[in-house]
């Protein structure tokens, strides 16, 4: 948690790389960086994603290895060889696949360092995308990133932008603790997939640091992963109206960095969470609770979340969009907050 | 545990089962489902391209004599579940094709009212309890089922289909061997089709023949033809049989092939399977042809009963894919029902 | 979600049974009133767990069954059970086992009635004890509810007193959905194993109502499980300094009786929230969420959440105890939110 | 898969792994060993009567063969994981007793800092990777181990153990097809003691020889008995020189029992298993006693030896209690420390 970051998102400028381009530039500098850096995933070799082309030849089979339908043993066991001096980075690909592996994450992979008194190192990362919005109903559309922080021990990514998740990944693979780097399939196809040039191999986007995206002083943004482009679009409508809104994102959920996030808000006094998980016990929750408890004084009006509603994913396109955050909706929930 | 050889003609004379008048409407109603799953595959074919999909499909085409040959040795009463990969068990199993064409379409006559989609149809009204996205998942549902049947003292069974990867996954395990010590009336179908996506089973399935594993339960574990329609009929049957009488579940492995990409419109641009692979199975072991070729050579359903059969079947997956279109899409207050049974819905 | 209930907690009048007389009872009494009922848990059938005393005898093996271990087959199995015809009770044992039945719960559990358009019915009770505060140590001591009310589809209750949990779990079994029964095993204790006679059978306590379980005027207490105790407590100790503290429980935790809630907090303006799941995006930060959204004008101080620390659970009894809620810290917090 | 009868006396003479000066000390290793867990555990025994320890313990007592003779087939540097039940196999590993027993104690000078406790063991420096009050949770992690050992190209092997219970658990299942598929230097050894708490394993597990699961992985399963130390070296000894070549993961399986009740201090109204069995294990199947006769009978340890190293036992055990007594209670702001590593840690 560093000072704030007054950062414009690069997207703007043409030079932020496209996710699947930033996953694989991240991957394969720290990969050759570190010969204990392996990567694991289902499909991988055959780089049905498209972040892993050519890197079974690069790095050879036992640093590039395909992972059966065993997502359990997958999280445990890359947490087992952390443990025992790898840093493998898991692609599991899509983040409802998480699940079957809930106890891995939970007791082996958070739990593991405190449980042994700090014996235990578990420097691993885990990928996943949040593949919601896509028709692909309801087993592929969660966002569970919530449940994950509540579950302490774990560190939280979930970028915005290309030039962060390249930038963040880095710092991942480089941290000694588990990681869980969230990646917002609706942000895949902002930036083609041939984009511009690696970034240079420093790029790094420290864990634990906000970014403020937009300064404004009548009510403070706080977008998450795609509910961050939302957030930005309904800023520029209603700057039309002459409202200044300030959008910030925090990029990572944890550890939060809390004093960006206040900052904002206690110099606009209004706030509005855009966040695509579900509502009850959401990020936005804990972002409102944590406002109302650390900067009540400064609040001037209702903490408003915009939030996925609290139903599964719908397969129909007819009944999917109207259950996401949307602009229309960011623009809605400033007004409330500041009625 | 037995393991049939893959590449044999084992018939050279009618079996048995098909053997006399009702042999042969079971041989007609085996050709009839079969072409009812292909044909309504490819009218998806047709509708991705024109866009009218909102998202890729998993396509059995190559795989349905496994399917239709377990659905049919089940009654109407029997369960079954399925997976992403499970168009054509509902339909094999009786379902009618209009409100699972309007399903795909994310229509409002959609069997799940749109709500599910292709991987997750369901249609309990023919005892087809649903279909899992999450690879394995359905696979305790499947055995819960079997676990009412038999509390409630019915004389069901429930057939519970998955993938070669499928059996990888803990759940497999975890519901084969509670099946295995309580008995439970359930036939697991293992449909290998030699792939997990990108994966060949032989490189992360640790044995060969997954019904080599049935060894683990103590159970039977069959491997049968997969192309081979009649062959799945008898392995099922006996499976079912067995279920029925209270001698406990059975895991049958179907080796067999899908001729498409793992999702149609999915491109994976580094090649995992030799283009001659495919076109050896797509050309020789087609189990709609074979199974053709096989009533033909039996004198058992001639040209024009099966041109009939074809025909029929052609104008009902028409007439579907006509349901479909035409129907409405769902009214968006559709989303927020069924979450829970409420007061309003009827008991 | 009804009018709210202003009952005393009938713990106080000594007529309440302990914890696993309740469950006993409600358990012995449904199974008796519906024959689809079945229970099955880790050594059920030998009463490990001492709520089963003379159920195989009385119900049968069909109807009484041991379970492996197989969470995530158990689970799911039961929400089989449930679509085709039963309405199985799994006791769990103990709330951190979940973890390894997540997809079951998330996947199959939660979502086949929706996915499947509402052909699917699964009543199905899955009952699991919160098992902190003694000495278990980190795998043993979740309390995961949170994690399961960021889940869609499911009902939640969480009692506070033998009561309550014989009149919910009687509830649950009859309900149509998936409910989960949380018991917070600090309050086992609390009557005696031997209690009084069995209520009538009758005694239901409707899912989603919550209690007002003390009047005042100067602040909310709402307190989960045995937060509720702690929070009792406090308000006792606060009106001897004049300090007049309503208490609320709410018993149920999805779907949540916002009005009492609500209405509660209107009136007082201030708000505590007790609650022993981990503070990030736990059922603390939910009501705090919702009250900063949905009463803002009404409140007069921050929204303090007294939860347990984001660690996890120490093994040690001096590490222990500090990390939980306690009866001195919602004072503290008491007198935070009126400052 | 090969099972051997639990019941006979296999080693009418020495056997080769105990002959010669080097055969002799390993003897006297496996005693002292077993010796120390069973002494170690005999002695929280005595502190949970005295009300020193903060929670029920899960006793090993009756199934310290398996336990040492798995142990001491591996060196210093390989890894091992334990579950619930694992005093001993740290100890059998070669970690000193006095930091796990003021772990036990909840004392700052904890092996874990009081943070762990009697099921979270873990001594990294002799490759104790952990325990897992979650049954079968481990697996996966021993699995890991073992793929970084191969990754690093380093010689090392880990030892997994497990319960009968655990390996009805979906880990268990996806840990030995991934094991085994590639080729990872793990082995896998399950105690079976008969029983998950009150469940007989005949009851809800669908094999009567674990070590039958083998075949659904295509690697070798081995059942021994588990109340011969020297058996389960040997089975062990095996299977580690197996893994350790890069030929890939062993299922052993160890037939054994607990003295004691599941956990100690627990009482179950509900008797699960008759006194006459308990009885019949302790007085004739006591793994301690049947080595010491044979060192006897072998002439190989002599009674003065054996003494010497029970009283050595007796001595350190003592000392580790005392040790743990006297030991300071953690600081509570240690609590709140090791949930990450963070910058003060030393790299
Ligand atoms: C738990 C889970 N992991 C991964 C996936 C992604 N996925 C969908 S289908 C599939 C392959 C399944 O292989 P198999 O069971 O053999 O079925 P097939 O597709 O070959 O019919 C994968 C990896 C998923 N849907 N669920
Ligand atoms: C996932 C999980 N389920 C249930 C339990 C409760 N429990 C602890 S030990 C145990 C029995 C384990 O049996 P087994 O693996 O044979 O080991 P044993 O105790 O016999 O050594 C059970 C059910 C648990 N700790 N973890
Ligand atoms: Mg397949
Ligand atoms: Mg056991």
């Amino acid at each position: 948690m560093t000072t704030p970051q007054r950062e414009r998102p690069r997207a703007e400028g043409g030079r932020a790389p496209g996710f699947l381009q930033a996953i694989r530039q991240a991957q394969y500098e720290e990969m050759h960086r570190d010969p204990t850096v392996i990567l694991m995933g289902q499909d991988l070799r055959a780089n049905v994603f498209g972040a892993a082309e050519g890197f079974l030849d690069e790095f050879g089979p036992e640093r590039i290895r395909d992972l059966p339908l065993s997502e359990a043993a997958s999280v445990g066991m890359a947490a087992g060889a952390a443990m025992a001096g790898l840093r493998p980075i898991v692609d599991l690909t899509v983040a409802s696949f998480m699940f079957g592996a809930m106890d891995q994450f939970i007791s082996q992979v958070a739990k593991s360092r405190y449980m042994y008194g700090g014996q235990a190192r578990v420097p691993v990362v885990y990928r996943q995308a949040l593949y919601y919005h896509g028709g692909t109903a309801a087993h592929h559309a969660d966002r569970p990133y919530p449940m994950f922080m509540n579950v302490p021990g774990l560190k939280i990514i979930l970028p915005s932008n290309g030039y962060d998740l390249k930038g963040l990944l880095k710092s991942a693979i480089r941290d000694d603790n588990p990681v869980l780097c969230f990646e917002d399939a609706n942000l895949w196809g902002r930036r083609g997939r041939g984009g511009p040039e690696p970034e240079a191999e420093d790029h790094l986007v420290p864990i634990g640091s906000a970014a403020v995206r937009r300064s404004g002083t009548d009510v403070t943004i706080v977008g998450i992963g795609h509910g961050l482009v939302q957030s930005l679009e309904a800023a520029t409508e209603l700057e039309a109206e002459g409202i200044s809104a300030e959008v910030v994102d925090p990029r990572t959920l944890v550890p939060m960095d809390w004093p960006t996030i206040l900052e904002s808000v206690r110099r606009t006094g209004r706030c509005v969470v855009v966040d695509p998980a579900n509502r009850t016990c959401g990020a936005a929750g804990e972002i409102a609770a944590q406002l109302v408890e650390e900067c009540f004084d400064a609040l001037r009006g209702p903490v408003v979340r915009v939030t996925t509603d609290d139903v599964h994913v719908p397969f129909s396109p007819a009944l999917e969009r109207q259950i996401y955050p949307s602009k229309d909706k960011v623009v809605a929930a400033v007004r409330r907050a500041l009625a | 545990m037995s393991v049939v050889d893959n590449q044999a003609a084992p018939w050279a004379t009618v079996p048995p089962e098909l053997q006399g008048e009702h042999g042969r409407e079971l041989a007609i109603e085996m050709l009839r489902r079969m072409l009812r799953v292909r044909m309504f595959e490819e009218a998806t074919i047709e509708l991705f391209h024109a866009g009218e999909l909102p998202a890729m499909v998993h396509l059995s085409i190559g795989q349905e004599a496994a399917i239709v040959g377990a659905c049919l040795a089940t009654g109407d009463s029997d369960y079954m579940t399925g997976n992403h990969r499970s168009h054509g068990h509902p339909i094999a199993k009786g379902a009618g094709m209009d409100r699972l064409m309007a399903e795909l379409l994310g229509k409002a006559t959609g069997i799940c009212h749109g709500k599910g989609g292709s991987m997750h149809l369901a249609d309990f009204s023919v005892g087809s309890l649903g279909e899992s996205g999450i690879v394995g998942s359905a696979i305790p549902v499947a055995t819960g089922a079997g676990l009412a049947a038999r509390t409630l003292g019915e004389q069901r069974v429930c057939v519970c289909f998955f993938g070669d990867g499928a059996a990888n996954e803990g759940v497999f395990h975890e519901s084969l061997n509670l099946a295995a010590v309580w008995n439970l009336p359930v036939v697991y179908v293992c449909e290998n089709n030699g792939y997990a996506v990108s994966v060949p089973a032989e490189s992360l399935t640790s044995v060969p023949d997954i019904a080599t594993r049935a060894v683990a339960y103590g159970i039977p574990g069959v491997a049968v033809d997969g192309q081979d329609v009649v062959a799945g009929y008898q392995a099922a049957r006996t499976a079912v049989d067995r279920a029925r009488r209270g001698d406990g579940p059975t895991l049958i492995e179907a080796k067999t092939y899908r001729f498409h990409e793992h999702a149609y419109g999915l491109r994976v641009k580094t090649a995992y399977r030799d283009a001659a692979e495919v076109a050896a199975w797509s050309d020789e072991r087609d189990p709609v042809v074979l199974f053709e070729r096989r009533l033909a050579d039996w004198d058992l359903v001639d040209d024009a009963a099966r041109r009939q059969v074809r025909e029929e079947t052609a104008a009902e997956v028409a007439a579907a894919v006509e349901f479909a279109r035409t129907s409405p899409a769902p009214d968006p207050a559709e989303a927020y029902r069924d979450l829970y049974v409420t007061e309003e819905d009827a008991r």
